[in-house]
């Protein structure tokens, strides 16, 4: 095992089997450098080593782990309720779905069934998350290729989600909403016509930012068939969301897998044609028009009745293992819990949809441009958070 | 399909049954590479979820390496585990499923599990100079590799 | 339009010119000398406005200053030049170099002395109409066929120049 | 010596022409003078106008509505510490701005704000200004070098790779224009910039509409290459923060960093000041021959006074909305102020004397206007191009149309 302390990329891409390049007449050395990790462009904490061959990228090395928090071991010394919070802080910015996958997996565990009045409102807060997260992905995306103001539009919007969730629980990012076996807080007497205000509010939103990028000429030029990925390569790189969808395989785990009264719902999948940066940024603002939808139909059919079921204060699951897995903004979040039947559960293993999204980024972007991996790296929509845990 | 791969492997499938309507099969450490290959290949399990490891320090072959498997076309969930003991390897899926590729490196980088054969082994979460794999039971939740703190970042102690 | 104090003007854009050709040979750095030349090409510019030549003038900055120095300076700047910083500058044949510059000086003397008629006695006058027509009609007009040839021997070193760099065309 | 000024006063050519040094100096004074205002008005729009483009106020707190935000901007650059890199080439890191300065600011000689106030009338004006831009490229290398360091140097070079290749199209588009200022077969053509717009007034047409659509698409391609050749909106990839962190002026601070951002305002006025005097016939007001007649000159007369009325009673209706707050008096009194200068110089254009004089300058300046607006917005709606993509429009797409535009119009202008 290599002990490259130094920061030097060369002793890192060691194992990048890039070949010799054909000895040119003009011998352009490759260049080696540091994108990162305090980079403008790179969400969060990433430092990815490029092999450059003048303007064209060779091959990537992604260097992670600068925000480390080891969330896994400290779940080992936590309480299944204690360790809620800790869900929120891994993907920060879609932290209610977060919050939903694990209170679903101990459910499960427990073999106990959340109220339907719970469910229908951990699918209206999770889907107006996944609106908010695709709205700072799409602002955060553009800044990078360069078009400054959707960023404002997008945030603009976003705020009037958070002001919802902040009157229904008090947080705006890091929610933890939803307690194992329902949600805690009932709705907030204003709760439905806010949500209906912003029903109406939302949607010539998108338009304006369809406006703004899908038929500007030089948006197109900067995310038609770049980084493109074939619908082979994302399976066999485990690849899933949106980034999946654009590559054209209809799979949604709200679909395949209802989860949360997900299976009450009518909505379409979005898919792409080609799997480039455009057809991504096709897909995410197409399920933004489809998580309104199915907001409107949750809210309309919201039922009454308890919001938690019964759940012992001290819980003490069964000796036995569980996964269940959730679509989250990024792609499927997966939770592996195994307990000893004690209150602490033995092992929690996550299973981050942007940790396996980032290793596509070396595939999507070899023969590309530099320019071209800001791009990919918008368009993979990764948040180091979830990437390090 | 259980039936089909004890036909095929005899003992070696130890297990086979199902917890929470979730179904689960343990395999002998030395087949699994055979396992995974018929079950992506036979069984149309083409998406490799996740690789992940459990730790049980009393057990005398310690860790659990666990492969959690998705059918497309049979919508469909397994998990595989197999059992090995503390510095035993295991023969890498990489070839299988490239997407094993940086999960089979975090499971080393906390377990210390090394799968020979894989492209690029060496820690993808932790600093490359860190002694010592966090997740094993023994590993104290706040010891830390102090030599690496004092030499890389000049303090005394991380706490 | 009668001139503005030529004469000031004259010496001073010469001696600019003088003085920016010794520091292009002088200078250590190679991209100090690079600046002295394009001093010196707008020197030049400068004494060619002042013969009523500002077409060839406006040329010479386009051309020189602006195009082709900076493409000296691209390559200055890409070929890494530490290792020739560190070479001696002069290599210890100042004595021939002396006797060459001696030659050259007697020569220019003999030249100015003897070819009197060489040089036209009175002082450039503004041609009729601007300067730029008489040049467009000598060079479309009488010298046509020399422009096609230099025209063409330009198309074939951007050729090559191309072939040279694209790796893979 | 009186006699010397005076004697100017009468000619009708420009104080360059006339050789009268004294009337050059005070122009030159009064033009330098006015651009460096013009770009610190230049710099608090683009900050509020990109800021009303964006939803949000831009700057509110120096002065009222921002209005000293420039001033607090000048003052800052000029307090902050000078850092220089101790590495780096002192002289060349010193001279780069003054290069990108003179370039920018060099081209203000030939520009014609009426037919005799411009600084001189050089028979190559058009010529002058193509060599002048050019000088700003060396400017542009050298800072990239001078600063030793891997970002600078790359973004120097492709920003100047970048300013060269659109070099080109622009003097493609230039000269198309040149073309049209000869008559059919009589008058011969003109490069001096006054001549030009005389030959717009003569043949009563703007050079954008002359043989309709090979002027405009000739405009077309000078406002793109003009955008490209300053380095600003869709084509400012040297300092595209995303991937080189700030391009060439990565290292420089406080006031030589000024220097480059003044630079960089200068060159984005003038090149659009050449553009207005090529093909939006320079100082002539608009529609010179179908609105002809007294009282059509009386109304177009009035546009200065009544602008600046129009920004008074804006001022006024300012002062009106600011809240009641103790704090916001100052800035109340401070609108007001603005406002009441404002109305004052409108009243003053009104004055007919002043109002003939001030006619020509009035119209050249707000056409230059209009394309500072387009710079802004630009800047807000469009993504970055990618370098490559750059290259390839600025040689593949610009040229051939501005070769094709440039032959058609020579044939036309032979054939008409």
């Amino acid at each position: 095992m290599t002990e490259p302390t130094t920061t030097d990329p060369k002793a890192y891409l060691s194992h990048l089997e890039l070949g010799e390049p054909d000895k040119t007449f003009l011998d352009t050395n490759e260049l080696i450098i540091n994108m990162g990790p305090q980079h403008p462009a790179t969400h969060g904490v990433l430092r990815v080593i490029l092999k450059l061959d003048g303007e064209k990228v060779l091959g990537t090395e992604c260097v992670i782990g600068y925000l480390h928090r080891g969330v896994e071991k400290i779940a080992e010394h936590r309480t299944y309720t204690m360790f809620n919070p800790y869900v929120d802080r891994m993907d920060y910015v879609a932290a209610v779905s977060n919050g939903l996958g694990y209170c679903e997996a101990v459910e499960k565990l427990l073999n106990v069934e959340a109220p339907p009045r719970a469910k229908y409102i951990r699918v209206i807060l999770t889907e107006l998350n996944r609106l908010a997260s695709h709205q700072l992905w799409l602002g955060t995306h553009a800044l990078d290729i360069g078009a400054m103001t959707p960023l404002f539009y997008t945030f603009r919007d976003r705020e009037e989600i958070l002001k919802i969730f902040e009157k229904y629980c008090g947080a705006r990012l890091t929610t933890h909403a939803f307690r194992i076996g329902g949600c805690l807080y009932e709705t907030y007497e204003g709760f439905e016509d806010d949500v209906k205000k912003f029903l109406d509010f939302a949607p010539p939103k998108i338009e304006e930012y369809e406006e703004l990028l899908t038929t500007n000429r030089i948006w197109l030029d900067r995310t038609k068939n770049v980084g493109t990925i074939s619908a082979k390569d994302c399976i066999a790189l485990g690849v899933t969301g949106p980034v999946l969808r654009a590559s054209g395989v209809k799979w949604d785990l709200r679909k395949a897998q209802p989860y949360a009264a997900y299976s009450e719902f009518d909505f379409e999948i979005p898919t792409g044609t080609n799997g480039d940066t455009y057809d991504r940024y096709l897909v995410r603002m197409e399920e933004m028009r489809q998580s309104l939808r199915i907001i409107r139909q949750a809210v309309d059919r919201i039922p009454e009745g308890p919001i938690m079921a019964k759940v012992p204060k001290v819980m003490k699951p069964p000796v036995g293992e569980i996964y269940h897995s959730i679509e989250a903004p990024k792609g499927e979040l997966g939770y592996f819990i195994v307990s000893d039947g004690s209150t602490q559960p033995y092992r929690i293993r996550v299973r981050p949809p942007s940790f396996v999204n980032l290793q596509a980024l070396d595939i999507m972007v070899r023969g590309q441009l530099v320019a071209d991996v800001i791009a990919v790296i918008g368009t993979l929509d990764i948040v180091l958070g979830e990437v390090d845990r | 399909m259980v039936s089909k791969l004890k036909g095929r492997h005899g003992t070696g499938i130890r297990e086979a049954s199902s917890y929470l309507g979730q179904n689960y099969m343990v395999v002998e450490s030395s087949i699994i590479t055979d396992v995974l290959q018929v079950l992506r290949d036979q069984e149309q399990f083409d998406y490799c979820v996740d690789v992940t490891a459990l730790h049980y320090p009393n057990r005398e072959r310690q860790f659990d390496v666990i492969w959690i498997l998705y059918s497309f076309p049979r919508n469909e969930r397994i998990r595989v585990k197999t059992m090995i003991a503390d510095g035993e390897t295991l023969p890498s899926s990489v070839s299988i499923w490239p997407t094993a590729n940086w999960l089979e490196r975090e499971v080393y980088d906390m377990f210390g599990i090394r799968f020979d054969g894989h492209p690029d082994l060496k820690r993808i979460l932790l600093p490359d100079g860190w002694k010592g794999y966090p997740l094993r039971k023994d590993y104290g939740i706040i010891q830390q590799d102090q030599e690496w703190v004092q030499i890389n970042l000049g303090i005394e102690s991380g706490q | 339009m009668q001139p503005v104090a030529t004469t000031f003007f004259f010496y001073f854009l010469s001696g600019l010119t003088v003085l920016s050709g010794v520091l292009v040979i002088t200078r250590k750095n190679p991209v100090h000398s690079a600046l002295a030349l394009i001093l010196g090409l707008l020197a030049q510019a400068g004494l060619y406005l002042m013969l009523y030549a500002p077409f060839v003038a406006g040329v010479q900055i386009i051309l020189y200053a602006g195009g082709i120095m900076v493409l000296f300076l691209f390559v200055i700047m890409l070929v890494n030049i530490e290792r020739s910083q560190k070479e001696e500058q002069f290599n210890k044949q100042w004595l021939i170099g002396v006797l060459a510059a001696a030659a050259l000086g007697v020569l220019f003397v003999l030249v100015y002395v003897k070819g009197k008629d060489l040089f036209p006695e009175h002082i450039a006058q503004p041609a009729e109409n601007s300067n730029t027509q008489q040049i467009g009609v000598m060079l479309y007009g009488q010298y046509m066929f020399a422009f096609e040839i230099a025209s063409l021997l330009l198309l074939v070193a951007i050729i090559g120049a191309v072939v040279m760099a694209k790796k893979r065309i | 010596m009186l006699d010397y000024i005076t004697s100017y006063l009468s000619s009708n050519t420009t104080p360059g022409q006339a050789g009268n040094v004294f009337w050059a100096f005070v122009y030159i004074l009064v033009v330098f003078g006015g651009v460096s205002v013009a770009v610190m008005a230049m710099n608090w729009l683009e900050r509020k106008a990109l800021a009303h483009f964006q939803i949000r106020l831009g700057p509110m707190r120096v002065g009222p509505h921002g209005l000293l935000q420039p001033i607090a901007d000048a003052i800052k650059l000029f307090t902050k510490e000078d850092i220089v890199p101790d590495k780096a080439d002192k002289f060349v890191f010193w001279i780069a701005p003054l290069i990108i300065l003179c370039a920018a600011f060099s081209v203000y000689i030939v520009v014609p704000f009426g037919p005799t106030h411009a600084i001189t009338d050089l028979n190559i004006g058009v010529l002058f200004m193509l060599g002048v831009s050019s000088l700003a490229v060396l400017g542009v290398v050298m800072a990239g070098w001078a600063s030793n360091s891997h970002y600078p140097l790359i973004g120097a070079l492709r920003s100047s790779a970048q300013m060269v290749s659109y070099e080109v199209a622009m003097g493609m588009a230039v000269v198309s224009a040149v073309l049209m200022t000869s008559l059919n077969k009589t008058g011969t053509g003109t490069l001096s910039m006054i001549g030009i717009v005389q030959a717009q007034q003569q043949q009563q047409i703007w050079f954008l509409f002359k043989f309709f659509p090979l002027g405009f698409i000739a405009f077309v391609i000078f406002a793109i290459a003009m955008v490209a050749e300053t380095n600003r909106a869709p084509f400012d990839l040297p300092e595209a923060e995303s991937e080189l962190t700030a391009g060439f002026h990565t290292e420089y601070s406080g006031l030589r960093w000024s220097l480059f951002m003044l630079g960089e305002y200068a060159a984005m006025i003038a090149v659009s000041s050449i553009a207005v005097t090529l093909w939006l016939g320079g100082w002539m007001r608009p529609f010179p021959n179908t609105l002809t007649g007294a009282i059509w000159d009386l109304v177009f007369s009035l546009f200065p006074g009544a602008i600046f009325i129009a920004l008074a009673v804006i001022a006024f209706v300012g002062v009106v909305r600011m809240p009641k707050h103790p704090y916001f008096r100052i800035q109340t009194l401070g609108l007001a102020g603005f406002g009441a200068v404002l109305g004052l110089i409108g009243l003053i254009l009104f004055a007919p004397p002043v109002r003939d004089r001030i006619q020509d300058i009035f119209w050249f300046v707000a056409k230059v206007a209009v394309f500072m607006y387009l710079y802004i917005w630009y800047r807000a709606t469009w993504p970055r191009y990618r370098f490559d993509q750059l290259m390839k429009v600025g040689w593949k797409v610009l040229l051939p149309i501005a070769i094709g535009v440039l032959i058609l119009t020579a044939i036309l202008g032979v054939l008409l």
